[in-house]
């Protein structure tokens, strides 16, 4: 009883730091907020079903939100006919011999015996097909990426509505963590951390390279929408008359209901996965998963196949995080690899699982909101204590001047402090596992 | 002659530089091992730690070369390594008590004590930056080369040049003698198998009359020693920026992981892993090759195996491929 | 129903199982003995299919299981208790009972979505059966309790009762006995014995209490250095002079001082 | 019409991330303008313009939007100086400036990709487009016969857009390019990409980076490991470290950045040491027009509603008109309040073209004993 | 609960402790049927009334003494707080009432380190050998607070389990369980305590070897140093036991002599297997 209680409150605390922002600041502010605290609790449940319900040490979390905005350009990104017509042939076939040679290896690796020569015959494989890979693919590349690189160099889309994006971002997440699983799920504890997180580079490095991919680092920008644009709103008298029948000016109408439908949409997708997560917690396979948590040496004696399950959950996880990814990169309206940094998108996802209370999905998603708050919100508060702090000094004094340039790093700071004091006062996060 | 080049510009672009490097990891992943052997969690605040040893010792540098002290050829920073360790020590002595210890009384969750880490990270972060500010900052000084290149090509009468320089000999040095005195530290000494034996098993350690807090307080100063040491030779050999040393956590991490969590061995070993992974797999064999082959037969490509875009995608594989074949790295470590 | 042929487990260059060959007959209790260090837990390890062997056969029913994993083992019928007790900490002691039974239609994803009918009827048919053999055990008091939090010897029940939840085939105890209060060991002996002549399991004991293995085991092996040393009835093999020296002894030296001191 | 008392602009900017140790200076540039123009009290009717800093973070598109959301909607800024970094830029043009209808400046957003934006006649950059430089470094490098160079960037949209542009213009001139190599800004060491651009050698190292970042690094390595002596810079590695930390070591070396030869460039790096920052630094120039150009707008329109201003914005910074370097800004106030017409040069010689990017006049430059000297205008 | 929300799945992994509701169906007898004296005592837990944390009380006014140069044992049924009785005594958790005297000292308010110094020795029942060291490290970890030179101890310790001298060099986790035991009896040795307290030291070792543990543990009593031990192997134990106390729920049931306990027909059907 007085558990549910703490719970109701904290999440009402949540929903009254956001409307306060509403009130102080604005109402795009706390929706801008709403947003993206939504996707961060989807990313949150994500890493919660593997860490939370397996134990899986997953610090790759960047990768996958990362393979989710790839797939929003994948899918919603016009094709560039003019890139698939001088080179789209050679990338294509390279990467079939690319993934025929990986194949092939592996096929030998399971026919032969062990031994020198096996290990020979799949080295000359790889490196055979390697070579040969290059030879196909490189000049496919140099096409594609010839064909009007400043604005385009690139494969383009499948010209599909963006909100396909989602399912396929989590679709190519998940592929990626089942191959990401098949190889090192055996590895424990923060061994898997690193290999993980090595992965996540890894898949970043090729984002940012593969130019015929996705423009690497020359970004994709102006991806399409699902929801219409503030522009076209304000020039629709339609919208104008509703607005100021509501007293509000069109421009600050037109930028909350665009707000309001993404807040929408994230909101049903994150119901729908809550739902799924708690259901399946609840249950028999949530206990397999506890127990396999718990001990793995046990659990398989017990007949679970530990292995499966954990690729299972790692799969479903990263699958979770990837809809979150396109998600986001939706709402960005862009795609931009460098923006990727573990710091961001890895570690900061795993302070709000942990500070909203690991192998809880209502934690994660209390983690998810009120940490996002916090990222945004620390940055006028530090600014704030440090013009509070100076205010005393004389005006244009050195140490004044420091101080206030030094300001933006107080948001660092303060997230350290607020984090250190709430691991203080409620270790096993703000709403801990029963 | 042509095969003294090669073997000339082969050292120089490739065995020097990530000798250098190797032992600058390694002297992080060291740090990053012990805590993870002895108080066992992921201390992701070493990064900047490093970067906060490095500073005080910036700072003194230049207070030492205003009031004119140097320390002929070598570098005044040097000279100022063990104040900074102290400073260090007591940045590190302080935090310990006021956040790491209540966890340990409670026996935490390993995970917990990595984002307790994590927001201990985040207050160096600004500390730090808050003192010595966001930017670049040298404070090298001294004789700048044991050899530089073009010394070294009018005294060998080579094509190629070879360079080593001070701050990479230092390093090296430094590095060895850390590793060797931290062995016979841990595996002679009364002290170290204490420590050894509160890493095992807390409990018993204490029915075995163990001081813990003890244990930790001293792992806790040779941690800071480390970690000034490593971020000193590292600011001298590149430079000083606070941002650097938080991205120079990963590679560290890499090199602490390839070796074995809790391994110092593997620290070393691991740091050198990485750092040549880095440095050989991207490198382009076109100019070695040029001296090695004959005229006809000389390579048009940079025969390059993989462009320097995916260096660090390269010592990640590597790093997946040793886990793979030993999944607790290459000196059998730990895994809480 | 179980022949282990010649089999060979080496750490490093310590060779833990040397050449062990043995056969369990169907329906038997039998007891496995032997000093500390004699390769016993290696042995059911590599049984079992925890550990992989250096060499050698391990065979069932005819059908060779030799390194295959425990999961494929347990669907075979084939249980193992742990030496050090293996509980799942952080769940209920009735939880640790119920996460037994393989096949479950709650342990697919999709049925926790969308087969909660079908769940919650099996669930309840797990709970009465989990509390069968809590009562059995008598430990029905710690059903709800977590447990990482009973007692040791409570753990060693809990072990047992697992192995109980499930129709197996041949189940490998490994000192059950250790740390557990002898009363309540003789009432598990019973239940092993129960076991074995109602549901026809077979046993594997390991067990360093000779009162024990009396009670239940025909026929004992014993083990050490890796190898059979001797097999036979209990008191064939008492009478053993090997076993006598490297296992059993000859009773306390210091009976004397005992008299002295009181 | 409504004017107020009181201006405010919004500064956004990464204060915190990759570019931390840029942006102060940047800001400072900024806000130096904005005090200024206040001290002049020429603007609209004698108004205050204040400075709001927000933290762009320079990679994190989400943490931006939010922080310019609250500028613009919360604080209520008239315009904004920034952001910094394509990627950053490029989400808070769509999500927040486009919605709101506010003008942004960029400082040094050089992303081509971000011409092609929709932008409703609101974004504008006194950075100067990759391939105009492109060509410009073509010519410099040509007149002084080198036709062989490695070439390395920093791996984000500025540098892999210059360095495509330079690529395709050096060899569309005949020149060859022996290796384009990317290097990673803020990363521990740089031998692998030094150990490369050493292999393919070439007679100069074209580093199309940032001087307070890798691309430092790689002097340094290059310097160190004798692998090149002479480098070429682009605009990103134009600053006063070159002189301080290097010196002499890079005599010979070459480099070009916006500027005409004008006086605008000596003038910021004065009021830079005036005011304790850098004038040299990356993209200081820029920010400090950046920021003139928004208030001389609102001055020609006599408004600072950037639906108003957003269309002076060109007018003030384009012929014809009175020139006005830095400094000059109270002056600029007056002429346009009296009706006349300026070209702001500013520090970085601002002439903006279609799409409201920055033309580019570039003074080339060489290293002569440690000093920074200018060779001619372009 | 008393869940302590930090402590989850590290520190000493034995949790062999929490059930309020007791295992066996014997209710407690009211305090002990036999007077006893405890006044000489060389180490008494008196009237302890303890639990974890802010737990339930789990030991009731229990009080467990020995006399110098005596063994005692305690035993009963699992769960019924011996293990807990051990810690109370060496200061491993919380007191709420009652006191431990060493010697005639009050030492209840001493923490587990000092009363090391103070010369009491313990084994635990579990996690009680240092796994990633080898077994002379072990050995030398025992002797952590002398000063003086350990090697003699070390050739009695070798002596009494001469397994340990072949293995001396291995890691200690990778010895059978019963090695372990042995290992983890002689680093309690190695201290060279005035007093030693075993938590089931016999559990899962050989006949042969706890025969020669039992022989060892009278052999050092009869040097003069006091022995308080658990134990499940109860009928040994309480044959070589001079005192012995059956403990149930946390009370004590009976306690007595050795010898008296074994002829008590309740005690043998309770506890003893019959
Ligand atoms: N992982 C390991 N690495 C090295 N040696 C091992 C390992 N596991 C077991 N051993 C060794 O193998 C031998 C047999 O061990 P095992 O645990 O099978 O003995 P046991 O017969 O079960 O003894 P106990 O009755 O004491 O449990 C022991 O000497 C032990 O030291
Ligand atoms: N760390 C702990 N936290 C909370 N309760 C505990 C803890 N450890 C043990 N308990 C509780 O204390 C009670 C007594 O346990 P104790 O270990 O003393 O029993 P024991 O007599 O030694 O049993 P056994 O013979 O099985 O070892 C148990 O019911 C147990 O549930
Ligand atoms: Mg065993
Ligand atoms: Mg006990």
């Amino acid at each position: 009883m007085s558990e549910q209680m703490k719970k109701l409150g904290l999440f009402a605390l949540v929903g009254a730091l956001i409307l306060l922002t509403g009130y102080m600041q604005s109402w795009n502010s706390a929706l801008q907020i709403l947003n993206m605290g939504l996707i961060s609790a989807i990313m949150a449940i994500g890493v919660n079903l593997q860490w939370g319900f397996a134990g899986l040490f997953n610090v790759g979390v960047m990768g996958f939100v990362a393979l989710g905005g790839l797939a929003t350009v994948l899918v919603s990104m016009p094709p560039v006919p003019e890139a698939w017509s001088q080179g789209g042939a050679g990338v294509v076939l390279g990467l079939a011999l690319g993934a025929a040679t990986i194949v092939a290896a592996a096929l030998v690796a399971s026919r032969l015996p062990k031994g020198a020569t096996r290990s020979l015959a799949i080295l000359g494989v790889l490196v055979a097909g390697f070579f040969l890979f290059r030879a196909v693919f490189d000049p496919g590349v140099e096409a594609v990426e010839a064909v009007n690189p400043a604005v385009s160099g690139y494969l383009g889309g499948l010209g599909l509505p963006v909100v396909l994006a989602w399912p396929v971002g989590g679709v190519l997440a998940a592929g990626g963590a089942w191959l990401i699983g098949k190889t090192a799920l055996g590895l424990r504890s923060d061994y898997l951390a690193i290999a993980t997180l090595g992965i996540a580079e890894i898949i970043i490095a090729v984002m940012k390279n593969e130019d015929w991919l996705a423009r690497g680092v020359k970004n994709v920008i102006g991806l399409p929408r699902p929801v219409p644009y503030e522009i076209d709103l304000q020039n629709d008298p339609g919208f104008v008359d509703r607005a100021s029948g509501l007293g509000i000016d069109p421009v600050t109408a037109s930028t909350l209901y665009v707000k309001l439908e993404y807040a929408l949409m994230f909101l049903v997708v994150l119901v729908i996965l809550l739902w799924m997560a708690q259901m399946a917690l609840k249950s028999p396979w949530g206990r397999m998963m506890r127990a396999i948590r718990d001990n793995e040496v046990a659990a398989e004696a017990m007949g679970k196949d530990v292995t499966r399950r954990h690729l299972h959950i790692f799969v479903l996880g990263s699958a979770v995080c990837g809809i979150a990814g396109a998600m986001m990169t939706t709402l960005d309206g862009q795609l931009t690899p460098g923006t990727y940094q573990p710091l961001r998108f890895t570690f900061l996802v795993w302070v709000m699982v942990i500070v909203g209370g690991s192998g809880n999905n209502f934690g994660a998603v209390l983690g998810g909101m009120l940490i996002w708050f916090l990222w945004v919100q620390v940055e006028p508060m530090g600014l704030a204590l440090m013009q509070l702090v100076t205010s005393g000094m004389a005006e244009g004094s050195a140490l004044k001047s420091h101080l206030l340039d030094s300001a933006a790093h107080m948001r660092l700071l303060t997230m350290g402090v607020i984090l250190l004091l709430v691991l203080r006062f409620s270790p096993r996060g703000l709403i801990p596992e029963k | 002659m042509d095969l003294l080049n090669a073997v000339v510009a082969l050292s120089n672009f490739v065995l020097i530089p990530a000798i250098a490097y190797g032992s600058q990891l390694a002297l992080g992943a060291l740090g990053v091992t012990l805590i993870y052997g002895i108080l066992r969690f992921s201390n992701f605040a070493h990064g900047d730690t490093m970067a906060f040893g490095a500073m005080i010792a910036v700072l003194l540098t230049w207070w030492f070369q205003a009031m004119g002290i140097g320390f002929g050829p070598l570098p005044t920073a040097l000279l100022t390594l063990p104040l900074a360790i102290m400073g260090c020590m007591a940045l590190v002595l302080v935090t310990d008590r006021l956040v790491y210890r209540f966890y340990r009384a409670q026996k935490a969750k390993p995970v917990i004590l990595v984002i307790v880490s994590m927001g201990v990270m985040f207050i160096l972060n600004g500390l730090v930056r808050f003192i010595i500010g966001p930017g670049d900052q040298r404070f090298a000084d001294g004789e700048r080369f044991i050899i530089s290149a073009r010394d070294f090509k009018t005294w060998s009468g080579l094509d190629e040049g070879l360079a080593i320089k001070t701050s990479q000999g230092i390093t090296v040095v430094v590095a060895v003698i850390c590793v060797a005195l931290l062995f016979w530290f841990l595996g002679k000494t009364r002290t170290g198998k204490s420590m050894r034996a509160y890493s095992d098993n807390e409990d018993l350690a204490l029915l075995s009359g163990i001081n813990p807090e003890r244990v930790v307080m001293i792992t806790w100063l040779i941690v800071a020693a480390l970690a000034t040491t490593a971020g000193v030779l590292y600011g001298l050999d590149k430079s000083f920026k606070p941002f650097v040393y938080f991205q120079l956590l990963l590679p560290i991490f890499a090199s602490a992981i390839v070796g074995g969590l809790g391994s110092p061995l593997g620290a070393i070993a691991g740091g050198f892993v990485i750092a040549f992974s880095e440095v050989t797999i991207t490198y382009a064999w076109k100019k070695v090759l040029g001296y090695l082959v004959p005229e006809s037969l000389e390579p048009d490509g940079l025969v390059q195996l993989l462009s320097t875009d995916y260096k660090f995608a390269v010592s990640f594989v590597i790093l997946l491929i040793v886990l793979l074949f030993k999944p607790t790295g290459l000196f059998r470590g730990k895994a809480v | 129903m179980i022949v282990v042929d010649d089999l060979h487990k080496h750490f490093g260059g310590f060779h833990a199982v040397d050449g062990a060959s043995l056969e369990i007959a169907e329906g038997t209790i039998t007891g496995l003995i032997g000093p500390n260090g004699a390769g016993k837990t290696t042995l059911f390890n590599v049984i079992a299919g925890v550990l992989d062997p250096t060499s050698g056969r391990v065979t069932m029913d005819g059908e060779d299981i030799t390194g295959l994993p425990p999961h494929t083992l347990f669907h075979k019928g084939l249980l193992r208790t742990f030496q050090i007790a293996h509980e799942f900490g952080s769940m209920t002691c009735r939880e640790n009972l119920m996460m037994v039974p393989g096949g479950q239609s709650g342990e697919t994803l999709w049925n926790t979505w969308f087969g909660r009918r079908r769940i919650a009827d099996e669930e309840r048919a797990l709970r009465a059966k989990a509390d069968e053999v809590m009562e059995f055990l008598t430990i029905e008091q710690i059903a709800d309790l977590k447990a990482g939090q009973v007692s040791g010897g409570q753990k060693k029940l809990l072990e047992l009762g697992r192995t109980m939840m499930v129709d197996a085939k041949i189940v490998f105890l490994d000192e059950v006995g250790a740390g557990v209060n002898r009363t309540l060991l003789y009432t598990i002996a019973d239940a092993i014995k129960r076991l074995n002549e109602e549901r026809g399991y077979t046993f594997v004991v390991i067990e360093h209490d000779m009162e024990f293995i009396d009670r239940l085991c025909d026929p004992v092996i014993c083990m050490a250095e890796g190898k059979v040393l001797a097999q036979g009835t209990l008191d064939e093999i008492k009478a053993n002079e090997q076993v006598i020296e490297a296992y059993l002894g000859t009773g306390l030296k210091n009976k004397d001082k005992l008299e002295a001191g009181a | 019409g409504g004017h107020g008392k009181e201006v405010k602009l919004g500064i956004i900017m990464g204060f915190t991330g990759p570019i931390e140790s840029l942006t102060p200076h940047m800001a400072d540039g900024a806000e130096l303008a904005m005090k200024e123009v206040t001290d002049s009290g020429m603007l609209l009717d004698a108004a205050k313009v204040t400075p709001v800093r927000a933290d762009s973070t320079c990679i994190d598109s989400g943490a931006a939007t939010a922080a310019a959301e609250r500028l613009i909607t919360s604080d209520g800024v008239n315009g904004i100086v920034g952001a910094d970094c394509s990627g950053v830029t490029g989400a808070i043009l769509a999500n927040v400036a486009l919605p709101n209808g506010v003008v942004m400046i960029s400082p040094s957003a050089t992303s081509p990709g971000l011409s092609d934006a929709e932008d409703n006649g609101l974004f504008f950059r006194t950075a100067p487009s990759d391939a105009r430089q492109g060509v410009v470094m073509t010519d410099v490098l040509m007149e002084m016969g080198i036709e062989e160079v490695a070439l390395t960037y920093t791996n984000n949209d500025y540098g892999k857009g210059l360095a495509d542009s330079f690529q395709s213009a050096f060899e569309e001139a005949g020149g060859t390019v022996t290796i384009s190599a990317a290097h990673e800004d803020g990363k521990a060491d740089y031998s692998a990409e030094v150990g490369a651009l050493a292999a393919a050698g070439g007679d100069r190292l074209v580093i199309a980076g940032y001087v307070d970042q890798g691309g430092s690094g790689i002097i340094r390595a290059s310097l160190d490991s004798g692998a090149f002596d002479s480098f070429h810079f682009p605009d990103g590695m134009y600053g006063a470290k070159l002189e301080d930390d290097f010196g002499s070591d890079i005599d010979g070396s070459t480099g070009q950045v916006p500027g005409t030869d004008s006086p605008g460039a000596d003038a910021i790096k004065k009021m830079g040491e005036e005011h304790g920052f850098d004038g040299t630094s990356s993209f200081v120039g820029e920010s400090y027009d950046a920021a003139a150009l928004i208030m001389l707008a609102m001055q020609a329109a006599d408004s600072k509603d950037p639906a108003d201003y957003k269309d002076k914005v060109m007018d003030v910074a384009n012929e014809p008109g009175e020139k006005i370097y830095p400094g000059e800004l109270g002056k600029a106030l007056q002429i346009l309040k009296d009706g006349g017409e300026v070209d702001y040069v500013g520090a970085t010689a601002v002439e903006l073209i279609g799409g409201g990017e920055s033309a580019g006049n570039y003074r080339q430059y060489e290293i002569k004993d440690g000093k920074i000297t200018t060779v001619k205008y372009r | 609960m008393s869940g302590n929300p930090y402590q989850e799945g590290r520190g000493n992994r034995d949790h062999s402790i929490t059930n309020p509701k007791g295992t066996g169906t014997l209710q407690p007898s009211p305090g002990t049927r036999h007077p006893m004296s405890t006044a000489n005592a060389f180490l008494i837990g008196d009237s302890m009334t303890a639990g974890y944390g802010k737990g339930p009380d789990i030991l009731h006014d229990c009080t467990i003494a020995v006399d110098p140069g005596e063994i005692a044992v305690i035993v009963g049924p699992n769960g019924a707080g011996k293990s807990t009785a051990m810690k109370a005594v060496f200061g491993m958790l919380d007191m709420r009432q009652g006191s431990v005297r060493l010697d005639g000292e009050d030492i209840t308010g001493l923490s587990p380190q000092d009363r090391v110094v103070k010369g009491m020795g313990f084994v635990p029942q579990t996690s009680n050998i240092f796994t990633s060291m080898t077994v002379q490290e072990n050995l030398e970890m025992g002797a952590f607070i002398r000063r003086d030179d350990i090697r003699g101890t070390m050739e009695q310790v070798f002596d009494l389990f001469p397994i340990l001298r072949d293995k001396r060099h291995q890691a200690a986790g990778e010895l059978s369980g019963g090695q372990r035991q042995q290992v983890a009896v002689g680093r309690a040795l190695m201290t060279q305590p005035k007093v030693l307290m075993l938590d089931e030291p016999t559990a899962g070792v050989s006949p042969i070897v706890m025969d020669e543990l039992f022989d060892r543990i009278i052999e050092v009593a009869r040097t003069g140093l006091p022995i308080l031990m658990v134990e499940q192997n109860a009928k040994q134990a309480l044959e070589i036991a001079d005192t012995g106390y059956v403990l149930v729920q946390g009370r004590n049931a009976y306690s007595g002599t050795g010898k008296e306990l074994l002829a008590d027909p309740e005690v043998r059907k309770s506890f003893l297997g019959g």
